[in-house]
């Protein structure tokens, strides 16, 4: 049971309520809908709804979003208006209003696409915590989470130069449903051949998980059928997939060479 | 830990109630305040029936912890009506036969004010995704979809 | 107004009398959409009565296993937590739906009782001051179990050896007056397969569906100043759950009330009676309002989906496409109890061979239990995945025979006057109608000897040799 | 890559009401002083809009205006009994039932009549705005709320009405299955038009046809909506629902509408729907009750216009992408 909900309005106190055990909620569609069910496991709650880490700040293509910046905010935002299309992939209005880009990186997959994306575009977190603030790159903080009574407070990441972004998700429905697969993708190329290339998966693995293999199998060619199905054949190999009420892991295995294709070519 | 007095504005007059930790905005309106209009179906976020307006916003009110939002101001069904008079949203789905069983209809017109707040001539597509966390069980969805579309007609000059 | 109709084709049947209707047949408003839309209709939950007690229940945790103790010490110490009910609390601990109609069984406890038959068999009732409170005392509920073999599949359970579900049965099927299974048996099949062009044998599959109401099964039960209760429900049946539940509590049928009417979607889903006993013990307990409804994840998984059924269909059928014997064998995946599965197979074993007439047919219906969540009505009981699977069987026919789909089954359509395979003559029947008028719709061409078929003529079907 | 189209047909009937232990409802009917007819049911709407249409039985049968008609129901203390609502026996049953007790009514509210206007009951008729009046002679008439003061305080006489249906039980012959199971049959046939990507295994419907013969639509806006909701959710029994997806295992049983799939609203087809009537005998009237048929149809239609599309024949529910892919697999005898 709930004895108490703290909604600290300083980034400090925040940190302090989550160092002395609290549990931390940023938009609440985690959380609440455990608390709603009587299986949240903590007994109070932390939300950073008013800690003053929200907002959207760009400086040339560096772009910094705070954590408590909504999905809604985001997919709003005209500077970010690359991440539009991957953001209204996310369930729904209604909960874009509330779900935030800082919980979206502790949300368990299939969900999280939007983490998918933050991964393929190496972005940094920024996270506060008792001994000060440190930055990590995001693949740290999806897989290991951060410390305990740690605040993870902004991402940055660059915004891709134009043509280089690509983002693909496979659903069950055409809207409000969790990744089959999630392909997120920033490739350059040069001559029409891919000089740079950092492919994340989603939906494939118990975390989003960088597809190097494919990433190996592009650089140096160009973006055509052939090559995007060997790339998502390689794939295969840097995923670990699982049966869920959405699909089977064979399922999303065998389909995964289809979405990465079609991530770049439609 | 007590619980705490919390301040909203719904349906733009100030109210003023007891929370206990926890308790959500949609228990909050429900059972703190009276207005039923919004409905529990899964207070997982996953059915939208207790869709209501935050701060100009759709969201699903099972999922706000009722504290953290202290001050702010909401929108419900009940407050759609003025002088009872049914706004263009309800009408249409009033006469375009948009309701069955009625239980997700709250959180329908809530999410339809929303997208036409924002959004007063939108399209199909447009439609179609501004519904697409409510969950209806009875209709298949095409007479409500309809009706959105007839309430943004109806709503233009 | 700006609704939609159907346009009604009056080309067909048009020897039916004209009537003139003053209502009947016009489009009048819904007398309950003014509630909907302005959030006024009031459903059950929408009561919120003073003193409100809120009940969860603690569910088994295995498929199949003996209890062995039930340890509720750290969940009453739960603050809030009022009371915890358990099978002894119950007066009348067994589910007995229809005994006033005189159908069994009575094969259900209300909480289990030495026994789980499987995941999520309700054990312990909770009542609690708050919603959180009650969750906090289901889940710190112990139960000692002693885990027993499981059967999840309906053939795997009628094999020999095959762990029993429920010792009420002795078998794992429920018996129809001394036979293991519903039967249809009409004309010789046996021989219909011997004189054929073609045998076609196939098999179907379907898993268990969930009704899926935006409103989930509950009730607030709020004692009254006379010693009645007052139920407010959301069940289909008020008198079903009136008489089934005074049958449990034991008390005289006059001392409850059910009050509903308003209901969130049923689908089949509130036709059994899930909630109220429970509710109705607590509140007698404690004298206060009781609320039970079930969680969204409780209403997924634990409540009656529509049963699985697996479907192997045998059929003799001559070259010209008639269909003339018909081997059905049905499994109907009751889960661990019967509540309405004896009956959905009943009803499943009239409706076959599905709406055509085959001289021969023979049908073994087994209303099967497993360790799975039990099965009961949803739209279309008995029939639905039968006509997946009636259907499916026609469409590849067609194909083994390169025919038209539409005019196999228009061959074999069943007309008025013919006997179906349960010895009842049809009557009022449009099926050809109805395919004719869907071939005009797509513009599916059939030949003028198909397009002047009629249901009322059994001539026109003669003609094509039959 | 291919989006491969195909086209599937089904047709179904669908008995209305069960004979299980018989299956009778009730409908009582009494006037109020002002010529309101209260009909009193113990009978639920689901949201199928029952209370809609047995006020519509109630006012056709009394040859009164609907604003007349209030439907009082589904409280055990006030309400005659119901048997529920569920076998699509509804409409049929308690419509029959609100018939019978509306006749009665009819029948003393003529008697009445007669009394008033001093003249035969025989030659009265009613308007369907709420006069009675002599067949012939118009300007002699009575209004409802004038007629029903009357009747109170003049006649003492109760304006009222009882009305029951019974499907009488049947039991079902153990060695050959005879039984009379139900009380009329409705009929559907669908054509579904599907498109399968055949990479994905991905079905989107794309158009169901649906003709319907129903009996008697009472109220076509409600038909049209219990056949597109019956439409939909056939189709969404066909791809996506179950609550077991690893059936008979139980793992991965979703949990919320997140988990269990069903089509939302960008998912739905194109319907073109028509409707048949074939009066039923029994029916009131003629109407057969078409809640639960509705459903049927589609999933058959839709499996068997995945196979006209692709030559994948479904024999399991539901027709997920995975077992779409699978079977296109093994046709192309290729196992990734």
């Amino acid at each position: 049971m709930i004895t108490a909900v703290r909604t600290p309005e300083s980034l400090a106190a925040a940190v302090g309520h989550a160092a002395a055990g609290g549990r931390l909620m940023a938009g609440g569609t985690v959380v609440m809908a455990q608390v709603n069910s009587g299986s949240v496991g903590s007994p109070e709650l932390v939300s950073l709804r008013r800690a003053g880490i929200g907002g959207i700040s760009l400086d040339g293509s560096a772009a910094r979003i705070g954590a408590t910046t909504t999905l809604a905010e985001v997919e709003e935002s005209p500077e970010l208006a690359f991440l539009r299309d991957a953001v209204r992939s996310i369930a729904s209005p209604a909960i874009r209003s509330l779900a935030t880009v800082g919980g979206n990186l502790f949300v368990p997959q299939p969900y999280g696409d939007l983490a998918v994306c933050l991964l393929a575009l190496d972005a940094t977190v920024e996270i506060a915590g008792p001994d000060g603030s440190r930055e990590v790159p995001v693949d740290v903080v999806l897989a290991n989470g951060v410390a305990p009574g740690e605040v993870v407070t902004a991402v940055r990441l660059a915004v891709p130069a134009p043509g280089t972004w690509f983002y693909h998700k496979a659903m069950r429905r055409k809207l409000n449903s969790a990744a089959i697969v999630a392909v997120a993708a920033v490739v350059g190329t040069a001559g029409g051949v891919v000089t740079s290339a950092r492919i994340a998966l989603g939906g494939v693995a118990p975390r989003p998980v960088r597809a190097v293999s494919a990433e190996g199998v592009l650089i140096g060619r160009p973006l055509e059928t052939d090559v995007l199905d060997e790339a998502g054949r390689a794939a295969r190999g840097d995923i670990e997939p699982f049966d869920d009420a959405y699909a089977s892991a064979w399922y999303r295995a065998r389909v995964l060479p289809v979405h990465l294709r079609r991530a770049f070519l439609g | 830990m007590a619980s705490q007095v919390v301040n909203l504005r719904v349906n733009e007059r100030s109210r003023e109630f007891l929370a206990a930790p926890g308790t959500s905005l949609l228990s909050s309106l429900r059972d703190a305040l009276g207005l039923m209009a919004a409905k529990r179906g899964c207070a997982q976020g996953s059915c939208g029936t207790c869709t209501v307006l935050l701060d100009g916003r759709p969201v699903m009110s099972c999922l706000v912890a009722v504290e953290t939002v202290d001050g702010a101001s909401v929108r419900t069904l009940e407050g759609v009506a003025r002088d009872g008079e049914l706004d263009e949203v309800q009408a249409a789905f009033l006469e375009g036969f948009a309701t069955q069983c009625g239980f997700c209809t709250a959180g329908m017109i809530m999410s339809a004010e929303a997208l036409l707040d924002r959004n007063p001539d939108p399209t199909r597509e447009d439609v179609v995704e501004a519904i697409s966390g409510n969950v209806c069980r009875c209709t298949g969805y095409g007479p409500i979809v309809d009706a959105i579309l007839d309430a943004a007609a109806r709503r233009r000059p | 107004m700006r609704y939609k109709t159907n346009p009604i084709d009056r080309t067909y049947f048009a020897d039916e009398p004209a009537e003139d209707f003053n209502v009947i047949g016009s489009v009048v408003q819904r007398s309950d959409a003014l509630g909907h839309v302005t959030g006024r209709t009031t459903f059950f939950e929408d009561l919120s009565p003073p003193d409100l007690l809120h009940v969860k229940m603690h569910r088994s945790t295995r498929h199949h296993a003996r209890i062995l103790g039930v340890d509720l010490t750290d969940a009453l110490a739960v603050p809030g937590v009022v009371r915890i009910l358990t099978h002894a609390d119950i007066p009348n601990n067994v589910f007995t739906p229809l005994k006033l109609i005189g159908v069994q069984p009575d094969d259900e406890p209300v909480l289990a009782e030495g026994k789980v038959r499987y995941l999520g068999e309700p054990i312990c009732a909770v009542v609690a001051e708050t919603e959180a409170a009650a969750y906090e005392g289901a889940a710190r509920v112990r139960v000692d179990y002693e885990e027993l073999p499981a059967v999840l599949d309906v053939e795997e359970a009628l094999a020999e050896g095959a762990p029993i579900v429920n010792e009420y049965h002795g078998n794992n099927y429920f018996t129809y007056e001394g036979h293991h299974c519903r039967r249809i048996r009409f004309g010789d099949v046996e021989s219909a397969f011997a004189a054929a062009d073609h045998v076609f044998e196939w098999r179907y599959q379907s898993a268990p569906i969930e009704h899926a109401p935006t409103e989930t099964t509950g009730c607030i039960v709020v004692p009254q100043p006379d010693g009645r209760l007052r139920i407010h429900s959301d069940t289909q049946a008020c008198f079903f759950t009136l008489d089934n539940t005074a049958l449990i509590l034991g008390t005289p049928f006059n001392k409850l009330r059910i009050v509903g009417g308003t209901v969130g979607g049923g689908f089949g889903g509130k036709v059994d009676i899930a909630v109220e006993p429970v509710a109705c013990v607590a509140a007698m307990l404690t004298r206060q309002p009781v609320k039970y409804v079930y969680s969204r994840y409780e209403e997924m998984q634990v409540s009656s989906p529509r049963a699985a059924e697996r479907i192997y269909i045998k059929d003799a059928v001559m070259a010209d496409g008639r269909i003339t014997g018909r081997k059905i064998t049905l499994y109907v995946d009751a889960g661990a109890y019967s509540r309405h599965s004896p009956y959905g197979t009943t009803k499943a074993a009239a409706h076959l061979p599905g709406p055509y007439s085959i001289p021969n047919v023979w049908a073994d219906c087994h209303c099967v239990f497993t360790n799975r969540t039990p099965s009961s009505a949803m739209r279309g009981f008995g029939v639905t995945i039968g006509d997946f699977a009636l259907e499916s069987q026609m469409d590849r026919i067609a194909r083994e025979l390169s025919m038209d789909p539409l005019r196999l089954r228009l061959i074999n359509a069943y007309r008025d006057g013919d006997m179906k395979a349960h010895r009842k003559v049809a009557e009022g029947t449009a099926l050809v109608e109805v395919i004719q008028k869907a071939a005009e719709m797509v513009g599916h061409e059939l030949p003028a000897e198909y397009r002047q078929m009629s249901s009322m003529d059994r001539a026109s079907m003669d003609r094509e040799g039959r | 890559m291919a989006k491969l189209r195909g086209r599937g047909y089904a047709s179904v009937n669908y008995p209305t009401g069960m004979n299980l232990g018989g299956d009778p409802s009730q409908a009582l009917i009494h006037a109020t002083t002002t010529g309101t007819f209260v009909v009193s049911l113990s009978s639920v709407d689901l949201g199928q809009g029952l209370k809609t249409v047995v006020a519509q039985c109630a006012a056709e049968t009394l040859g009164l205006p609907m604003e007349n008609i209030l439907v009082d129901t589904a409280d055990t203390d006030t309400g005659p009994h119901c048997m529920g609502t569920f076998a699509s026996r509804g409409t049929h049953r308690v419509g029959n039932a609100v018939i019978m007790a509306a006749a009665e009514a009819r029948e003393v509210m003529l008697a009445v009549a007669a009394e008033e206007l001093e003249v035969d009951a025989g030659d009265l008729e009613t308007d369907g705005t709420g006069y009675i009046q002599v067949k012939g002679a118009e300007e002699k008439r009575v209004h409802i709320t004038d007629l029903a003061l009357a009747a109170h305080f003049t006649h003492g006489r109760t304006i009222s009405g009882r009305g029951i249906f019974l499907k009488e039980k049947n039991d079902p012959v153990p060695e050959t299955g005879e039984m009379d199971p139900d009380s009329c049959q409705a009929h559907a046939c669908t054509v579904a038009v599907v498109e399968v990507d055949d990479e994905t295994g991905v079905v989107e419907v794309l158009e169901m046809h649906n003709a319907y013969e129903i009996g008697r639509a009472l109220n076509p806006a409600m038909v049209a909506q219990q056949v597109e909701g019956g439409a939909w959710m056939g189709m969404s029994h066909a791809l996506f629902e179950s609550t077991e997806p690893y059936y008979p295992t139980r793992d991965h049983g979703p949990g919320d509408f997140n988990e269990y799939l069903m089509p939302g609203p960008a998912d739905i087809p194109m319907y073109h729907n028509a409707i048949l009537e074939r009066p039923a005998g029994n029916g009131p009237f003629g109407a057969k009750g078409i809640g639960e048929m509705t459903a049927n149809a589609p999933i058959p239609a839709i499996a068997n216009a995945i196979f006209d599309a692709c030559g994948v024949r479904l024999d399991t529910m539901p027709f997920t992408p995975e077992r779409v892919l699978r079977g296109l697999d093994e046709l192309r005898g290729n196992h990734h």
